[in-house]
């Protein structure tokens, strides 16, 4: 087997080796904890080495398309009946993200959960979590992405609820749980009705025949908002905080990178799928006599700018009420839940700026009256700065969470009101709580500050209320993350937190790789963006090479 | 319209799941009206299998003649409400131990009762 | 529960048996008739839960172990993806039916004649075993678990 | 020759200024740039000018003397444990200012399952006539 194979076998082995791993581990565990530890951490290593090979491949090569079972992906060039993986830069560059927070998240639990019993389980579980995570970036198939989103919900309600004898864990679960499972039901539905129409469940196939029927436009609604309240748009935001608030730290970690999994679904869904609306740009004779193609890019589109418009509403009512709620929390994980929320509204906001910018307009040539349908200039820039801010989003509020497992691993509180002065005992993660901190409220020069740059000058040129409120909103996340360094570890020691600890090693190692990462991304943000980002936001916005990695030179 | 009564049930089964979930505060009817609304979808996906006088789509021994074959009903989505029905098996039981626990906890199944305490 | 009369355990032990070669026969023509691996391992996991009910969760559980459960679960869902890497290398993908048309696997030849031989569909049937184990072994495992932990509850 | 010469510290200059106007343009925003080399040096020289300016400050300050005690309004000074400023007072005047919207969105977090789902309809009705209807 050489490198061509691997290459070529790579998306179906990142999600199968988590699958295979998840279940052998608690016949690994059979033999010794330290084994089964090393042995998980093994398993993320692996499938991110072969996240790094496939992403290099897709950057470099273009779409790589995997059907499982073998066989071409359409059946007489027509039918599309098997299950394939469908990988372009933006399935690539998600799962870079899943990869990271994969690594760091495996590596952290070593110490965080030592005597805790359950490991074997929830060793399994966050596997199978990972599995899921994995497919749902990677599917290229409407069925297959709700089996894998029902997969990664099932785990982490079981992780969220890891500590059973806290009543208000498992109550964040069980919230979890319906939420999830009736957000994924009407994503079933809207997949039951694509189906009736097209006979197909391949993406690249619905969006080559998508024809913008009243149902379309149904089933477009029930899979953004089912994809909404699993990515936590406010007001379906509720279950957030207390799942966040309520998990391990390492948990929540990788709840972070599921959450950005069903964000993806949306962007998938939205500039793939219905890509036809959400992408056309051109122009079109507008006279008595439309047929074909013409007539349906004309009249029966859904409103692509009211869509924008609205999730810009929905963008900046999650900034606001996500940064307003975390000013007044006292818990500092579910303060930090809330401000991941806010940070959710950011990317929305990109998307639907870009979504907003959609102008069309009756240009006279030639004596004819022509439709030109067309973006104004600053939509690419929006979805960059919106694709950005999904990995440094991942990076910082996964760093702070981490910060945050931290303190109550040293000193087993969890309000802030019994804190202070910790930066006396433990320097390393007072200085990785500061890089987050910086990092998260958009402040020069760590990545957050690149990317919401980006947001702000888009956004400021659709409407200048919209980029002061998205910098008001930054500014307030930087005094909600000033009041924990100033309640948490600033000020004199507290007389039963004077023998505090630093954490241990494999802890400070895991939010060592986050902080390495965040700095490098923040003094280098032209090399991320030319290599990784660019790439994702080409891939995303270029709906017509989506179908012809399936339609393959058809 | 007699083609149309399955979907009026498929609406009518997710509008009673959805009205359980909102209004009912008991645990155990949150739960119910999930598999409401999921058997509701399940009903939907099966009728579009449905087509007049098919049969089920497994293998059978009918030979290449064109005239004879009836039609088989659509595999798809057969398959689709089958692993939909896996994954809900997989959810209720999930739902059903975090019920248990819950009610070892508060010893109540009260929504509005639960996971209210001070830290 | 402390298990039902005696005319109850009786009639379990004697539906049993059956209610299982019944769940076995659906997992092994899962690729012939509509069956398959979870439809039979649902109709085993009930006839387990009959005993469960008859007998009672304690007697049931000083007798199965819920950690072998787990491992006989574990084994199956082992067995389904390893199937499937089987498929990818000795075949050219994941999930590679490379048995389907030989006559590779021992016994399954001989059963069935024409029509209605059951090795018929290559791997299949082998993953509607796995997922039969895994389904057996994790439904028994959830009412298991359940009726043992509701129990608790109302001894207090 | 001479205009050899001129040529080649000319296309030196344009070197130089290409190499110069590629590093400061490490990422650009459509409308402005972001180079946070450049930043971390004009941040030095900031620091840098700060120090000088402290340099100016008075010699003979004393910590140590009687103005640079803690004056709170008269009343005894507090042990150093209890003057660490609790979280939940940390803000009290935005908070308090804010009450109505508190109040607002205090009502909202009921923290009822139901209550998330109702949301979930409320939002899945308004996409509905966006989208079907407009």
């Amino acid at each position: 087997m050489n490198i061509s194979d691997i290459v070529f076998h790579s998306p179906a082995l990142i999600v199968a080796i988590p699958l295979l791993g998840a279940f052998l581990t608690p016949l690994v565990a059979k033999i010794n904890d330290k084994l089964r530890n090393i042995f998980a951490i093994l398993i993320a290593l692996i499938t991110s080495v072969l996240v790094a090979i496939l992403a290099n491949d897709v950057f470099s090569n273009g779409i790589r398309t995997y059907v499982f079972g073998g066989g071409e992906p359409l059946v007489n060039n027509s039918y599309a009946i098997r299950i394939l993986f469908e990988v372009d830069g933006m399935n690539a560059f998600m799962a870079i993200i899943a990869s990271i927070l994969t690594v760091v998240a495996i590596i952290y639990s070593w110490t965080f959960l030592k005597n805790h019993t359950g490991q074997d389980k929830y060793y399994t579980l966050i596997l199978l979590m990972i599995a899921g995570m994995f497919g749902m970036i990677l599917t290229g198939d409407m069925f297959n992405f709700f089996v894998f989103l029902e997969i990664t919900s099932i785990a982490s309600c079981a992780l969220i609820a890891f500590y059973t004898n806290k009543g208000k864990a498992i109550d964040a679960g069980f919230k979890y749980i319906v939420i999830s499972s009736i957000g994924a039901l009407f994503i079933l539905f809207a997949i039951g009705i694509l189906y009736s129409q097209y006979n197909a469940l391949n993406m690249a196939v619905l969006a080559n025949s998508i024809s913008f029927s009243f149902l379309d436009k149904i089933a477009l609604a029930l899979l953004i908002s089912g994809l909404a309240m699993k990515a936590g748009i406010v007001p379906m935001h509720m279950w957030l905080p207390d799942a966040y608030g309520r998990a391990p730290s390492s948990v929540t970690l990788l709840l972070v990178g599921a959450t950005q999994a069903s964000l993806y679904g949306i962007f998938r869904i939205t500039l793939s799928i219905f890509g036809k609306a959400f992408n056309t740009t051109g122009t079109v004779l507008k006279s008595a006599t439309l047929t074909g193609d013409e007539l349906i890019m004309v009249s029966s589109y859904p409103n692509v700018i009211s869509i924008g418009w609205i999730l810009i509403i929905l963008a900046i009512l999650t900034m606001i009420i996500g940064v307003l709620m975390a000013l007044k929390q006292s818990n500092l994980k579910r303060l930090i839940a809330f401000a991941a929320l806010a940070e959710i509204g950011y990317m929305l906001l990109g998307i639907g700026v870009r979504f907003a910018s959609k102008y069309s307009e009756i240009v006279k040539m030639n004596n004819q009256e022509y439709i030109q349908i067309g973006f104004h200039g600053y939509d690419i820039s929006a979805l960059t700065g919106s694709i950005f801010h999904i990995i440094n989003d991942a990076l910082d509020i996964g760093l702070l969470f981490l910060v945050a497992g931290a303190i109550y691993i040293a000193t087993k509180e969890t309000s802030l009101n019994k804190l202070g002065g910790l930066a006396r005992n433990m320097k390393y993660t007072t200085v990785f709580f500061i890089i987050g901190l910086i990092a998260v409220s958009g402040l020069p020069p760590m990545n957050g500050f690149a990317s919401k740059l980006i947001i702000y000058e888009s956004t400021f040129q659709l409407n200048p209320i919209i980029g002061i409120i998205a910098i008001l909103a930054s500014i307030l996340l930087l005094a909600v993350f000033v009041k924990v360094l100033h309640s948490a570890f600033l000020g004199p020691k507290i007389p039963n937190l004077k023998d505090v600890k630093e954490v241990p090693k494999s802890m400070l190692f895991a939010m060592g790789i986050i902080a390495c990462i965040i700095i490098i991304f923040g003094l280098f943000p032209n090399i991320v963006i030319d290599n990784i980002i660019q790439p994702a936001v080409n891939a995303i916005t270029n709906h017509e090479a989506y179908i012809r990695g399936v339609f393959n030179g058809i | 319209m007699l083609f149309n009564f399955p979907y009026i049930a498929v609406v009518l089964l997710i509008l009673i799941g959805l009205a359980t979930v909102i209004y009912k505060r008991n645990l155990i009817k949150i739960v119910i009206g999930i598999t409401l609304i999921e058997s509701g979808v399940n009903l939907f996906l099966i009728t579009l299998a449905y087509r007049k006088d098919s049969i089920a789509p497994i293998f059978h021994g009918f030979t290449a003649s064109k005239d004879n074959v009836p039609f088989m009903s659509l595999p798809v989505p057969h398959a689709l409400t089958l692993t939909s029905i896996v994954i809900g098996v997989a959810v209720l039981a999930l739902m059903l131990t975090f019920i248990i626990h819950l009610y070892r906890h508060y010893n109540t199944l009260d929504a509005r009762k639960i996971g209210r305490e001070e830290e | 529960m402390s298990g039902m009369s005696k005319i109850v355990k009786t009639m379990t032990s004697v539906a049993f048996p059956l209610a299982m070669i019944y769940g076995l026969y659906i997992i092994a023509h899962g690729h012939l008739t509509p069956g398959g691996g979870f439809q039979g391992g649902a109709v085993v996991a009930s006839a387990c839960a009959m005993i469960l009910v008859s007998f009672g969760s304690v007697w049931t559980v000083r007798k199965i172990k819920e950690k072998n459960l787990s491992v006989l679960e574990s084994l199956g869902a082992i067995g389904f993806i390893g199937l499937g890497f089987f498929g990818l290398i000795f075949g050219s993908h994941f999930f590679k039916n490379i048995l389907v048309g030989s006559k590779n696997i021992p016994i399954f030849n001989e059963i069935g004649q024409g029509m209605s031989n059951i090795n018929t569909a290559g791997f299949i049937p082998l993953m509607n075993f796995a997922v039969g184990l895994k389904v057996i072994a994790g439904l028994f495992a959830i009412v298991l678990v359940m009726a043992y932990a509701t129990r608790l509850k109302e001894g207090k | 020759m001479r205009l050899l010469i001129m040529k080649l510290i000319l296309g030196g200059f344009l070197m130089v200024f290409e190499t110069i106007s590629s590093f400061l343009e490490t990422l650009s925003t459509g409308s402005g740039l972001w180079n946070p080399l450049v930043w971390g040096v004009i941040a030095i020289i900031a620091f840098f000018i700060a120090y000088i300016l402290r340099g100016f400050g008075r010699k003979d300050f004393k910590s140590e003397k009687e103005k640079a005690k803690v004056f709170l309004s008269g009343n005894p000074e507090l042990k150093k444990e209890d003057m660490h400023l609790k979280s939940s007072n940390v803000y009290w005047g935005f908070l308090e200012s804010l009450k109505w919207v508190y109040n607002v969105l205090e009502k909202m977090h009921t923290g009822n399952v139901s209550d998330y789902i109702l949301w979930f309809v409320v939002i899945m009705g308004i996409l509905f006539i966006i989208i079907g209807v407009i």
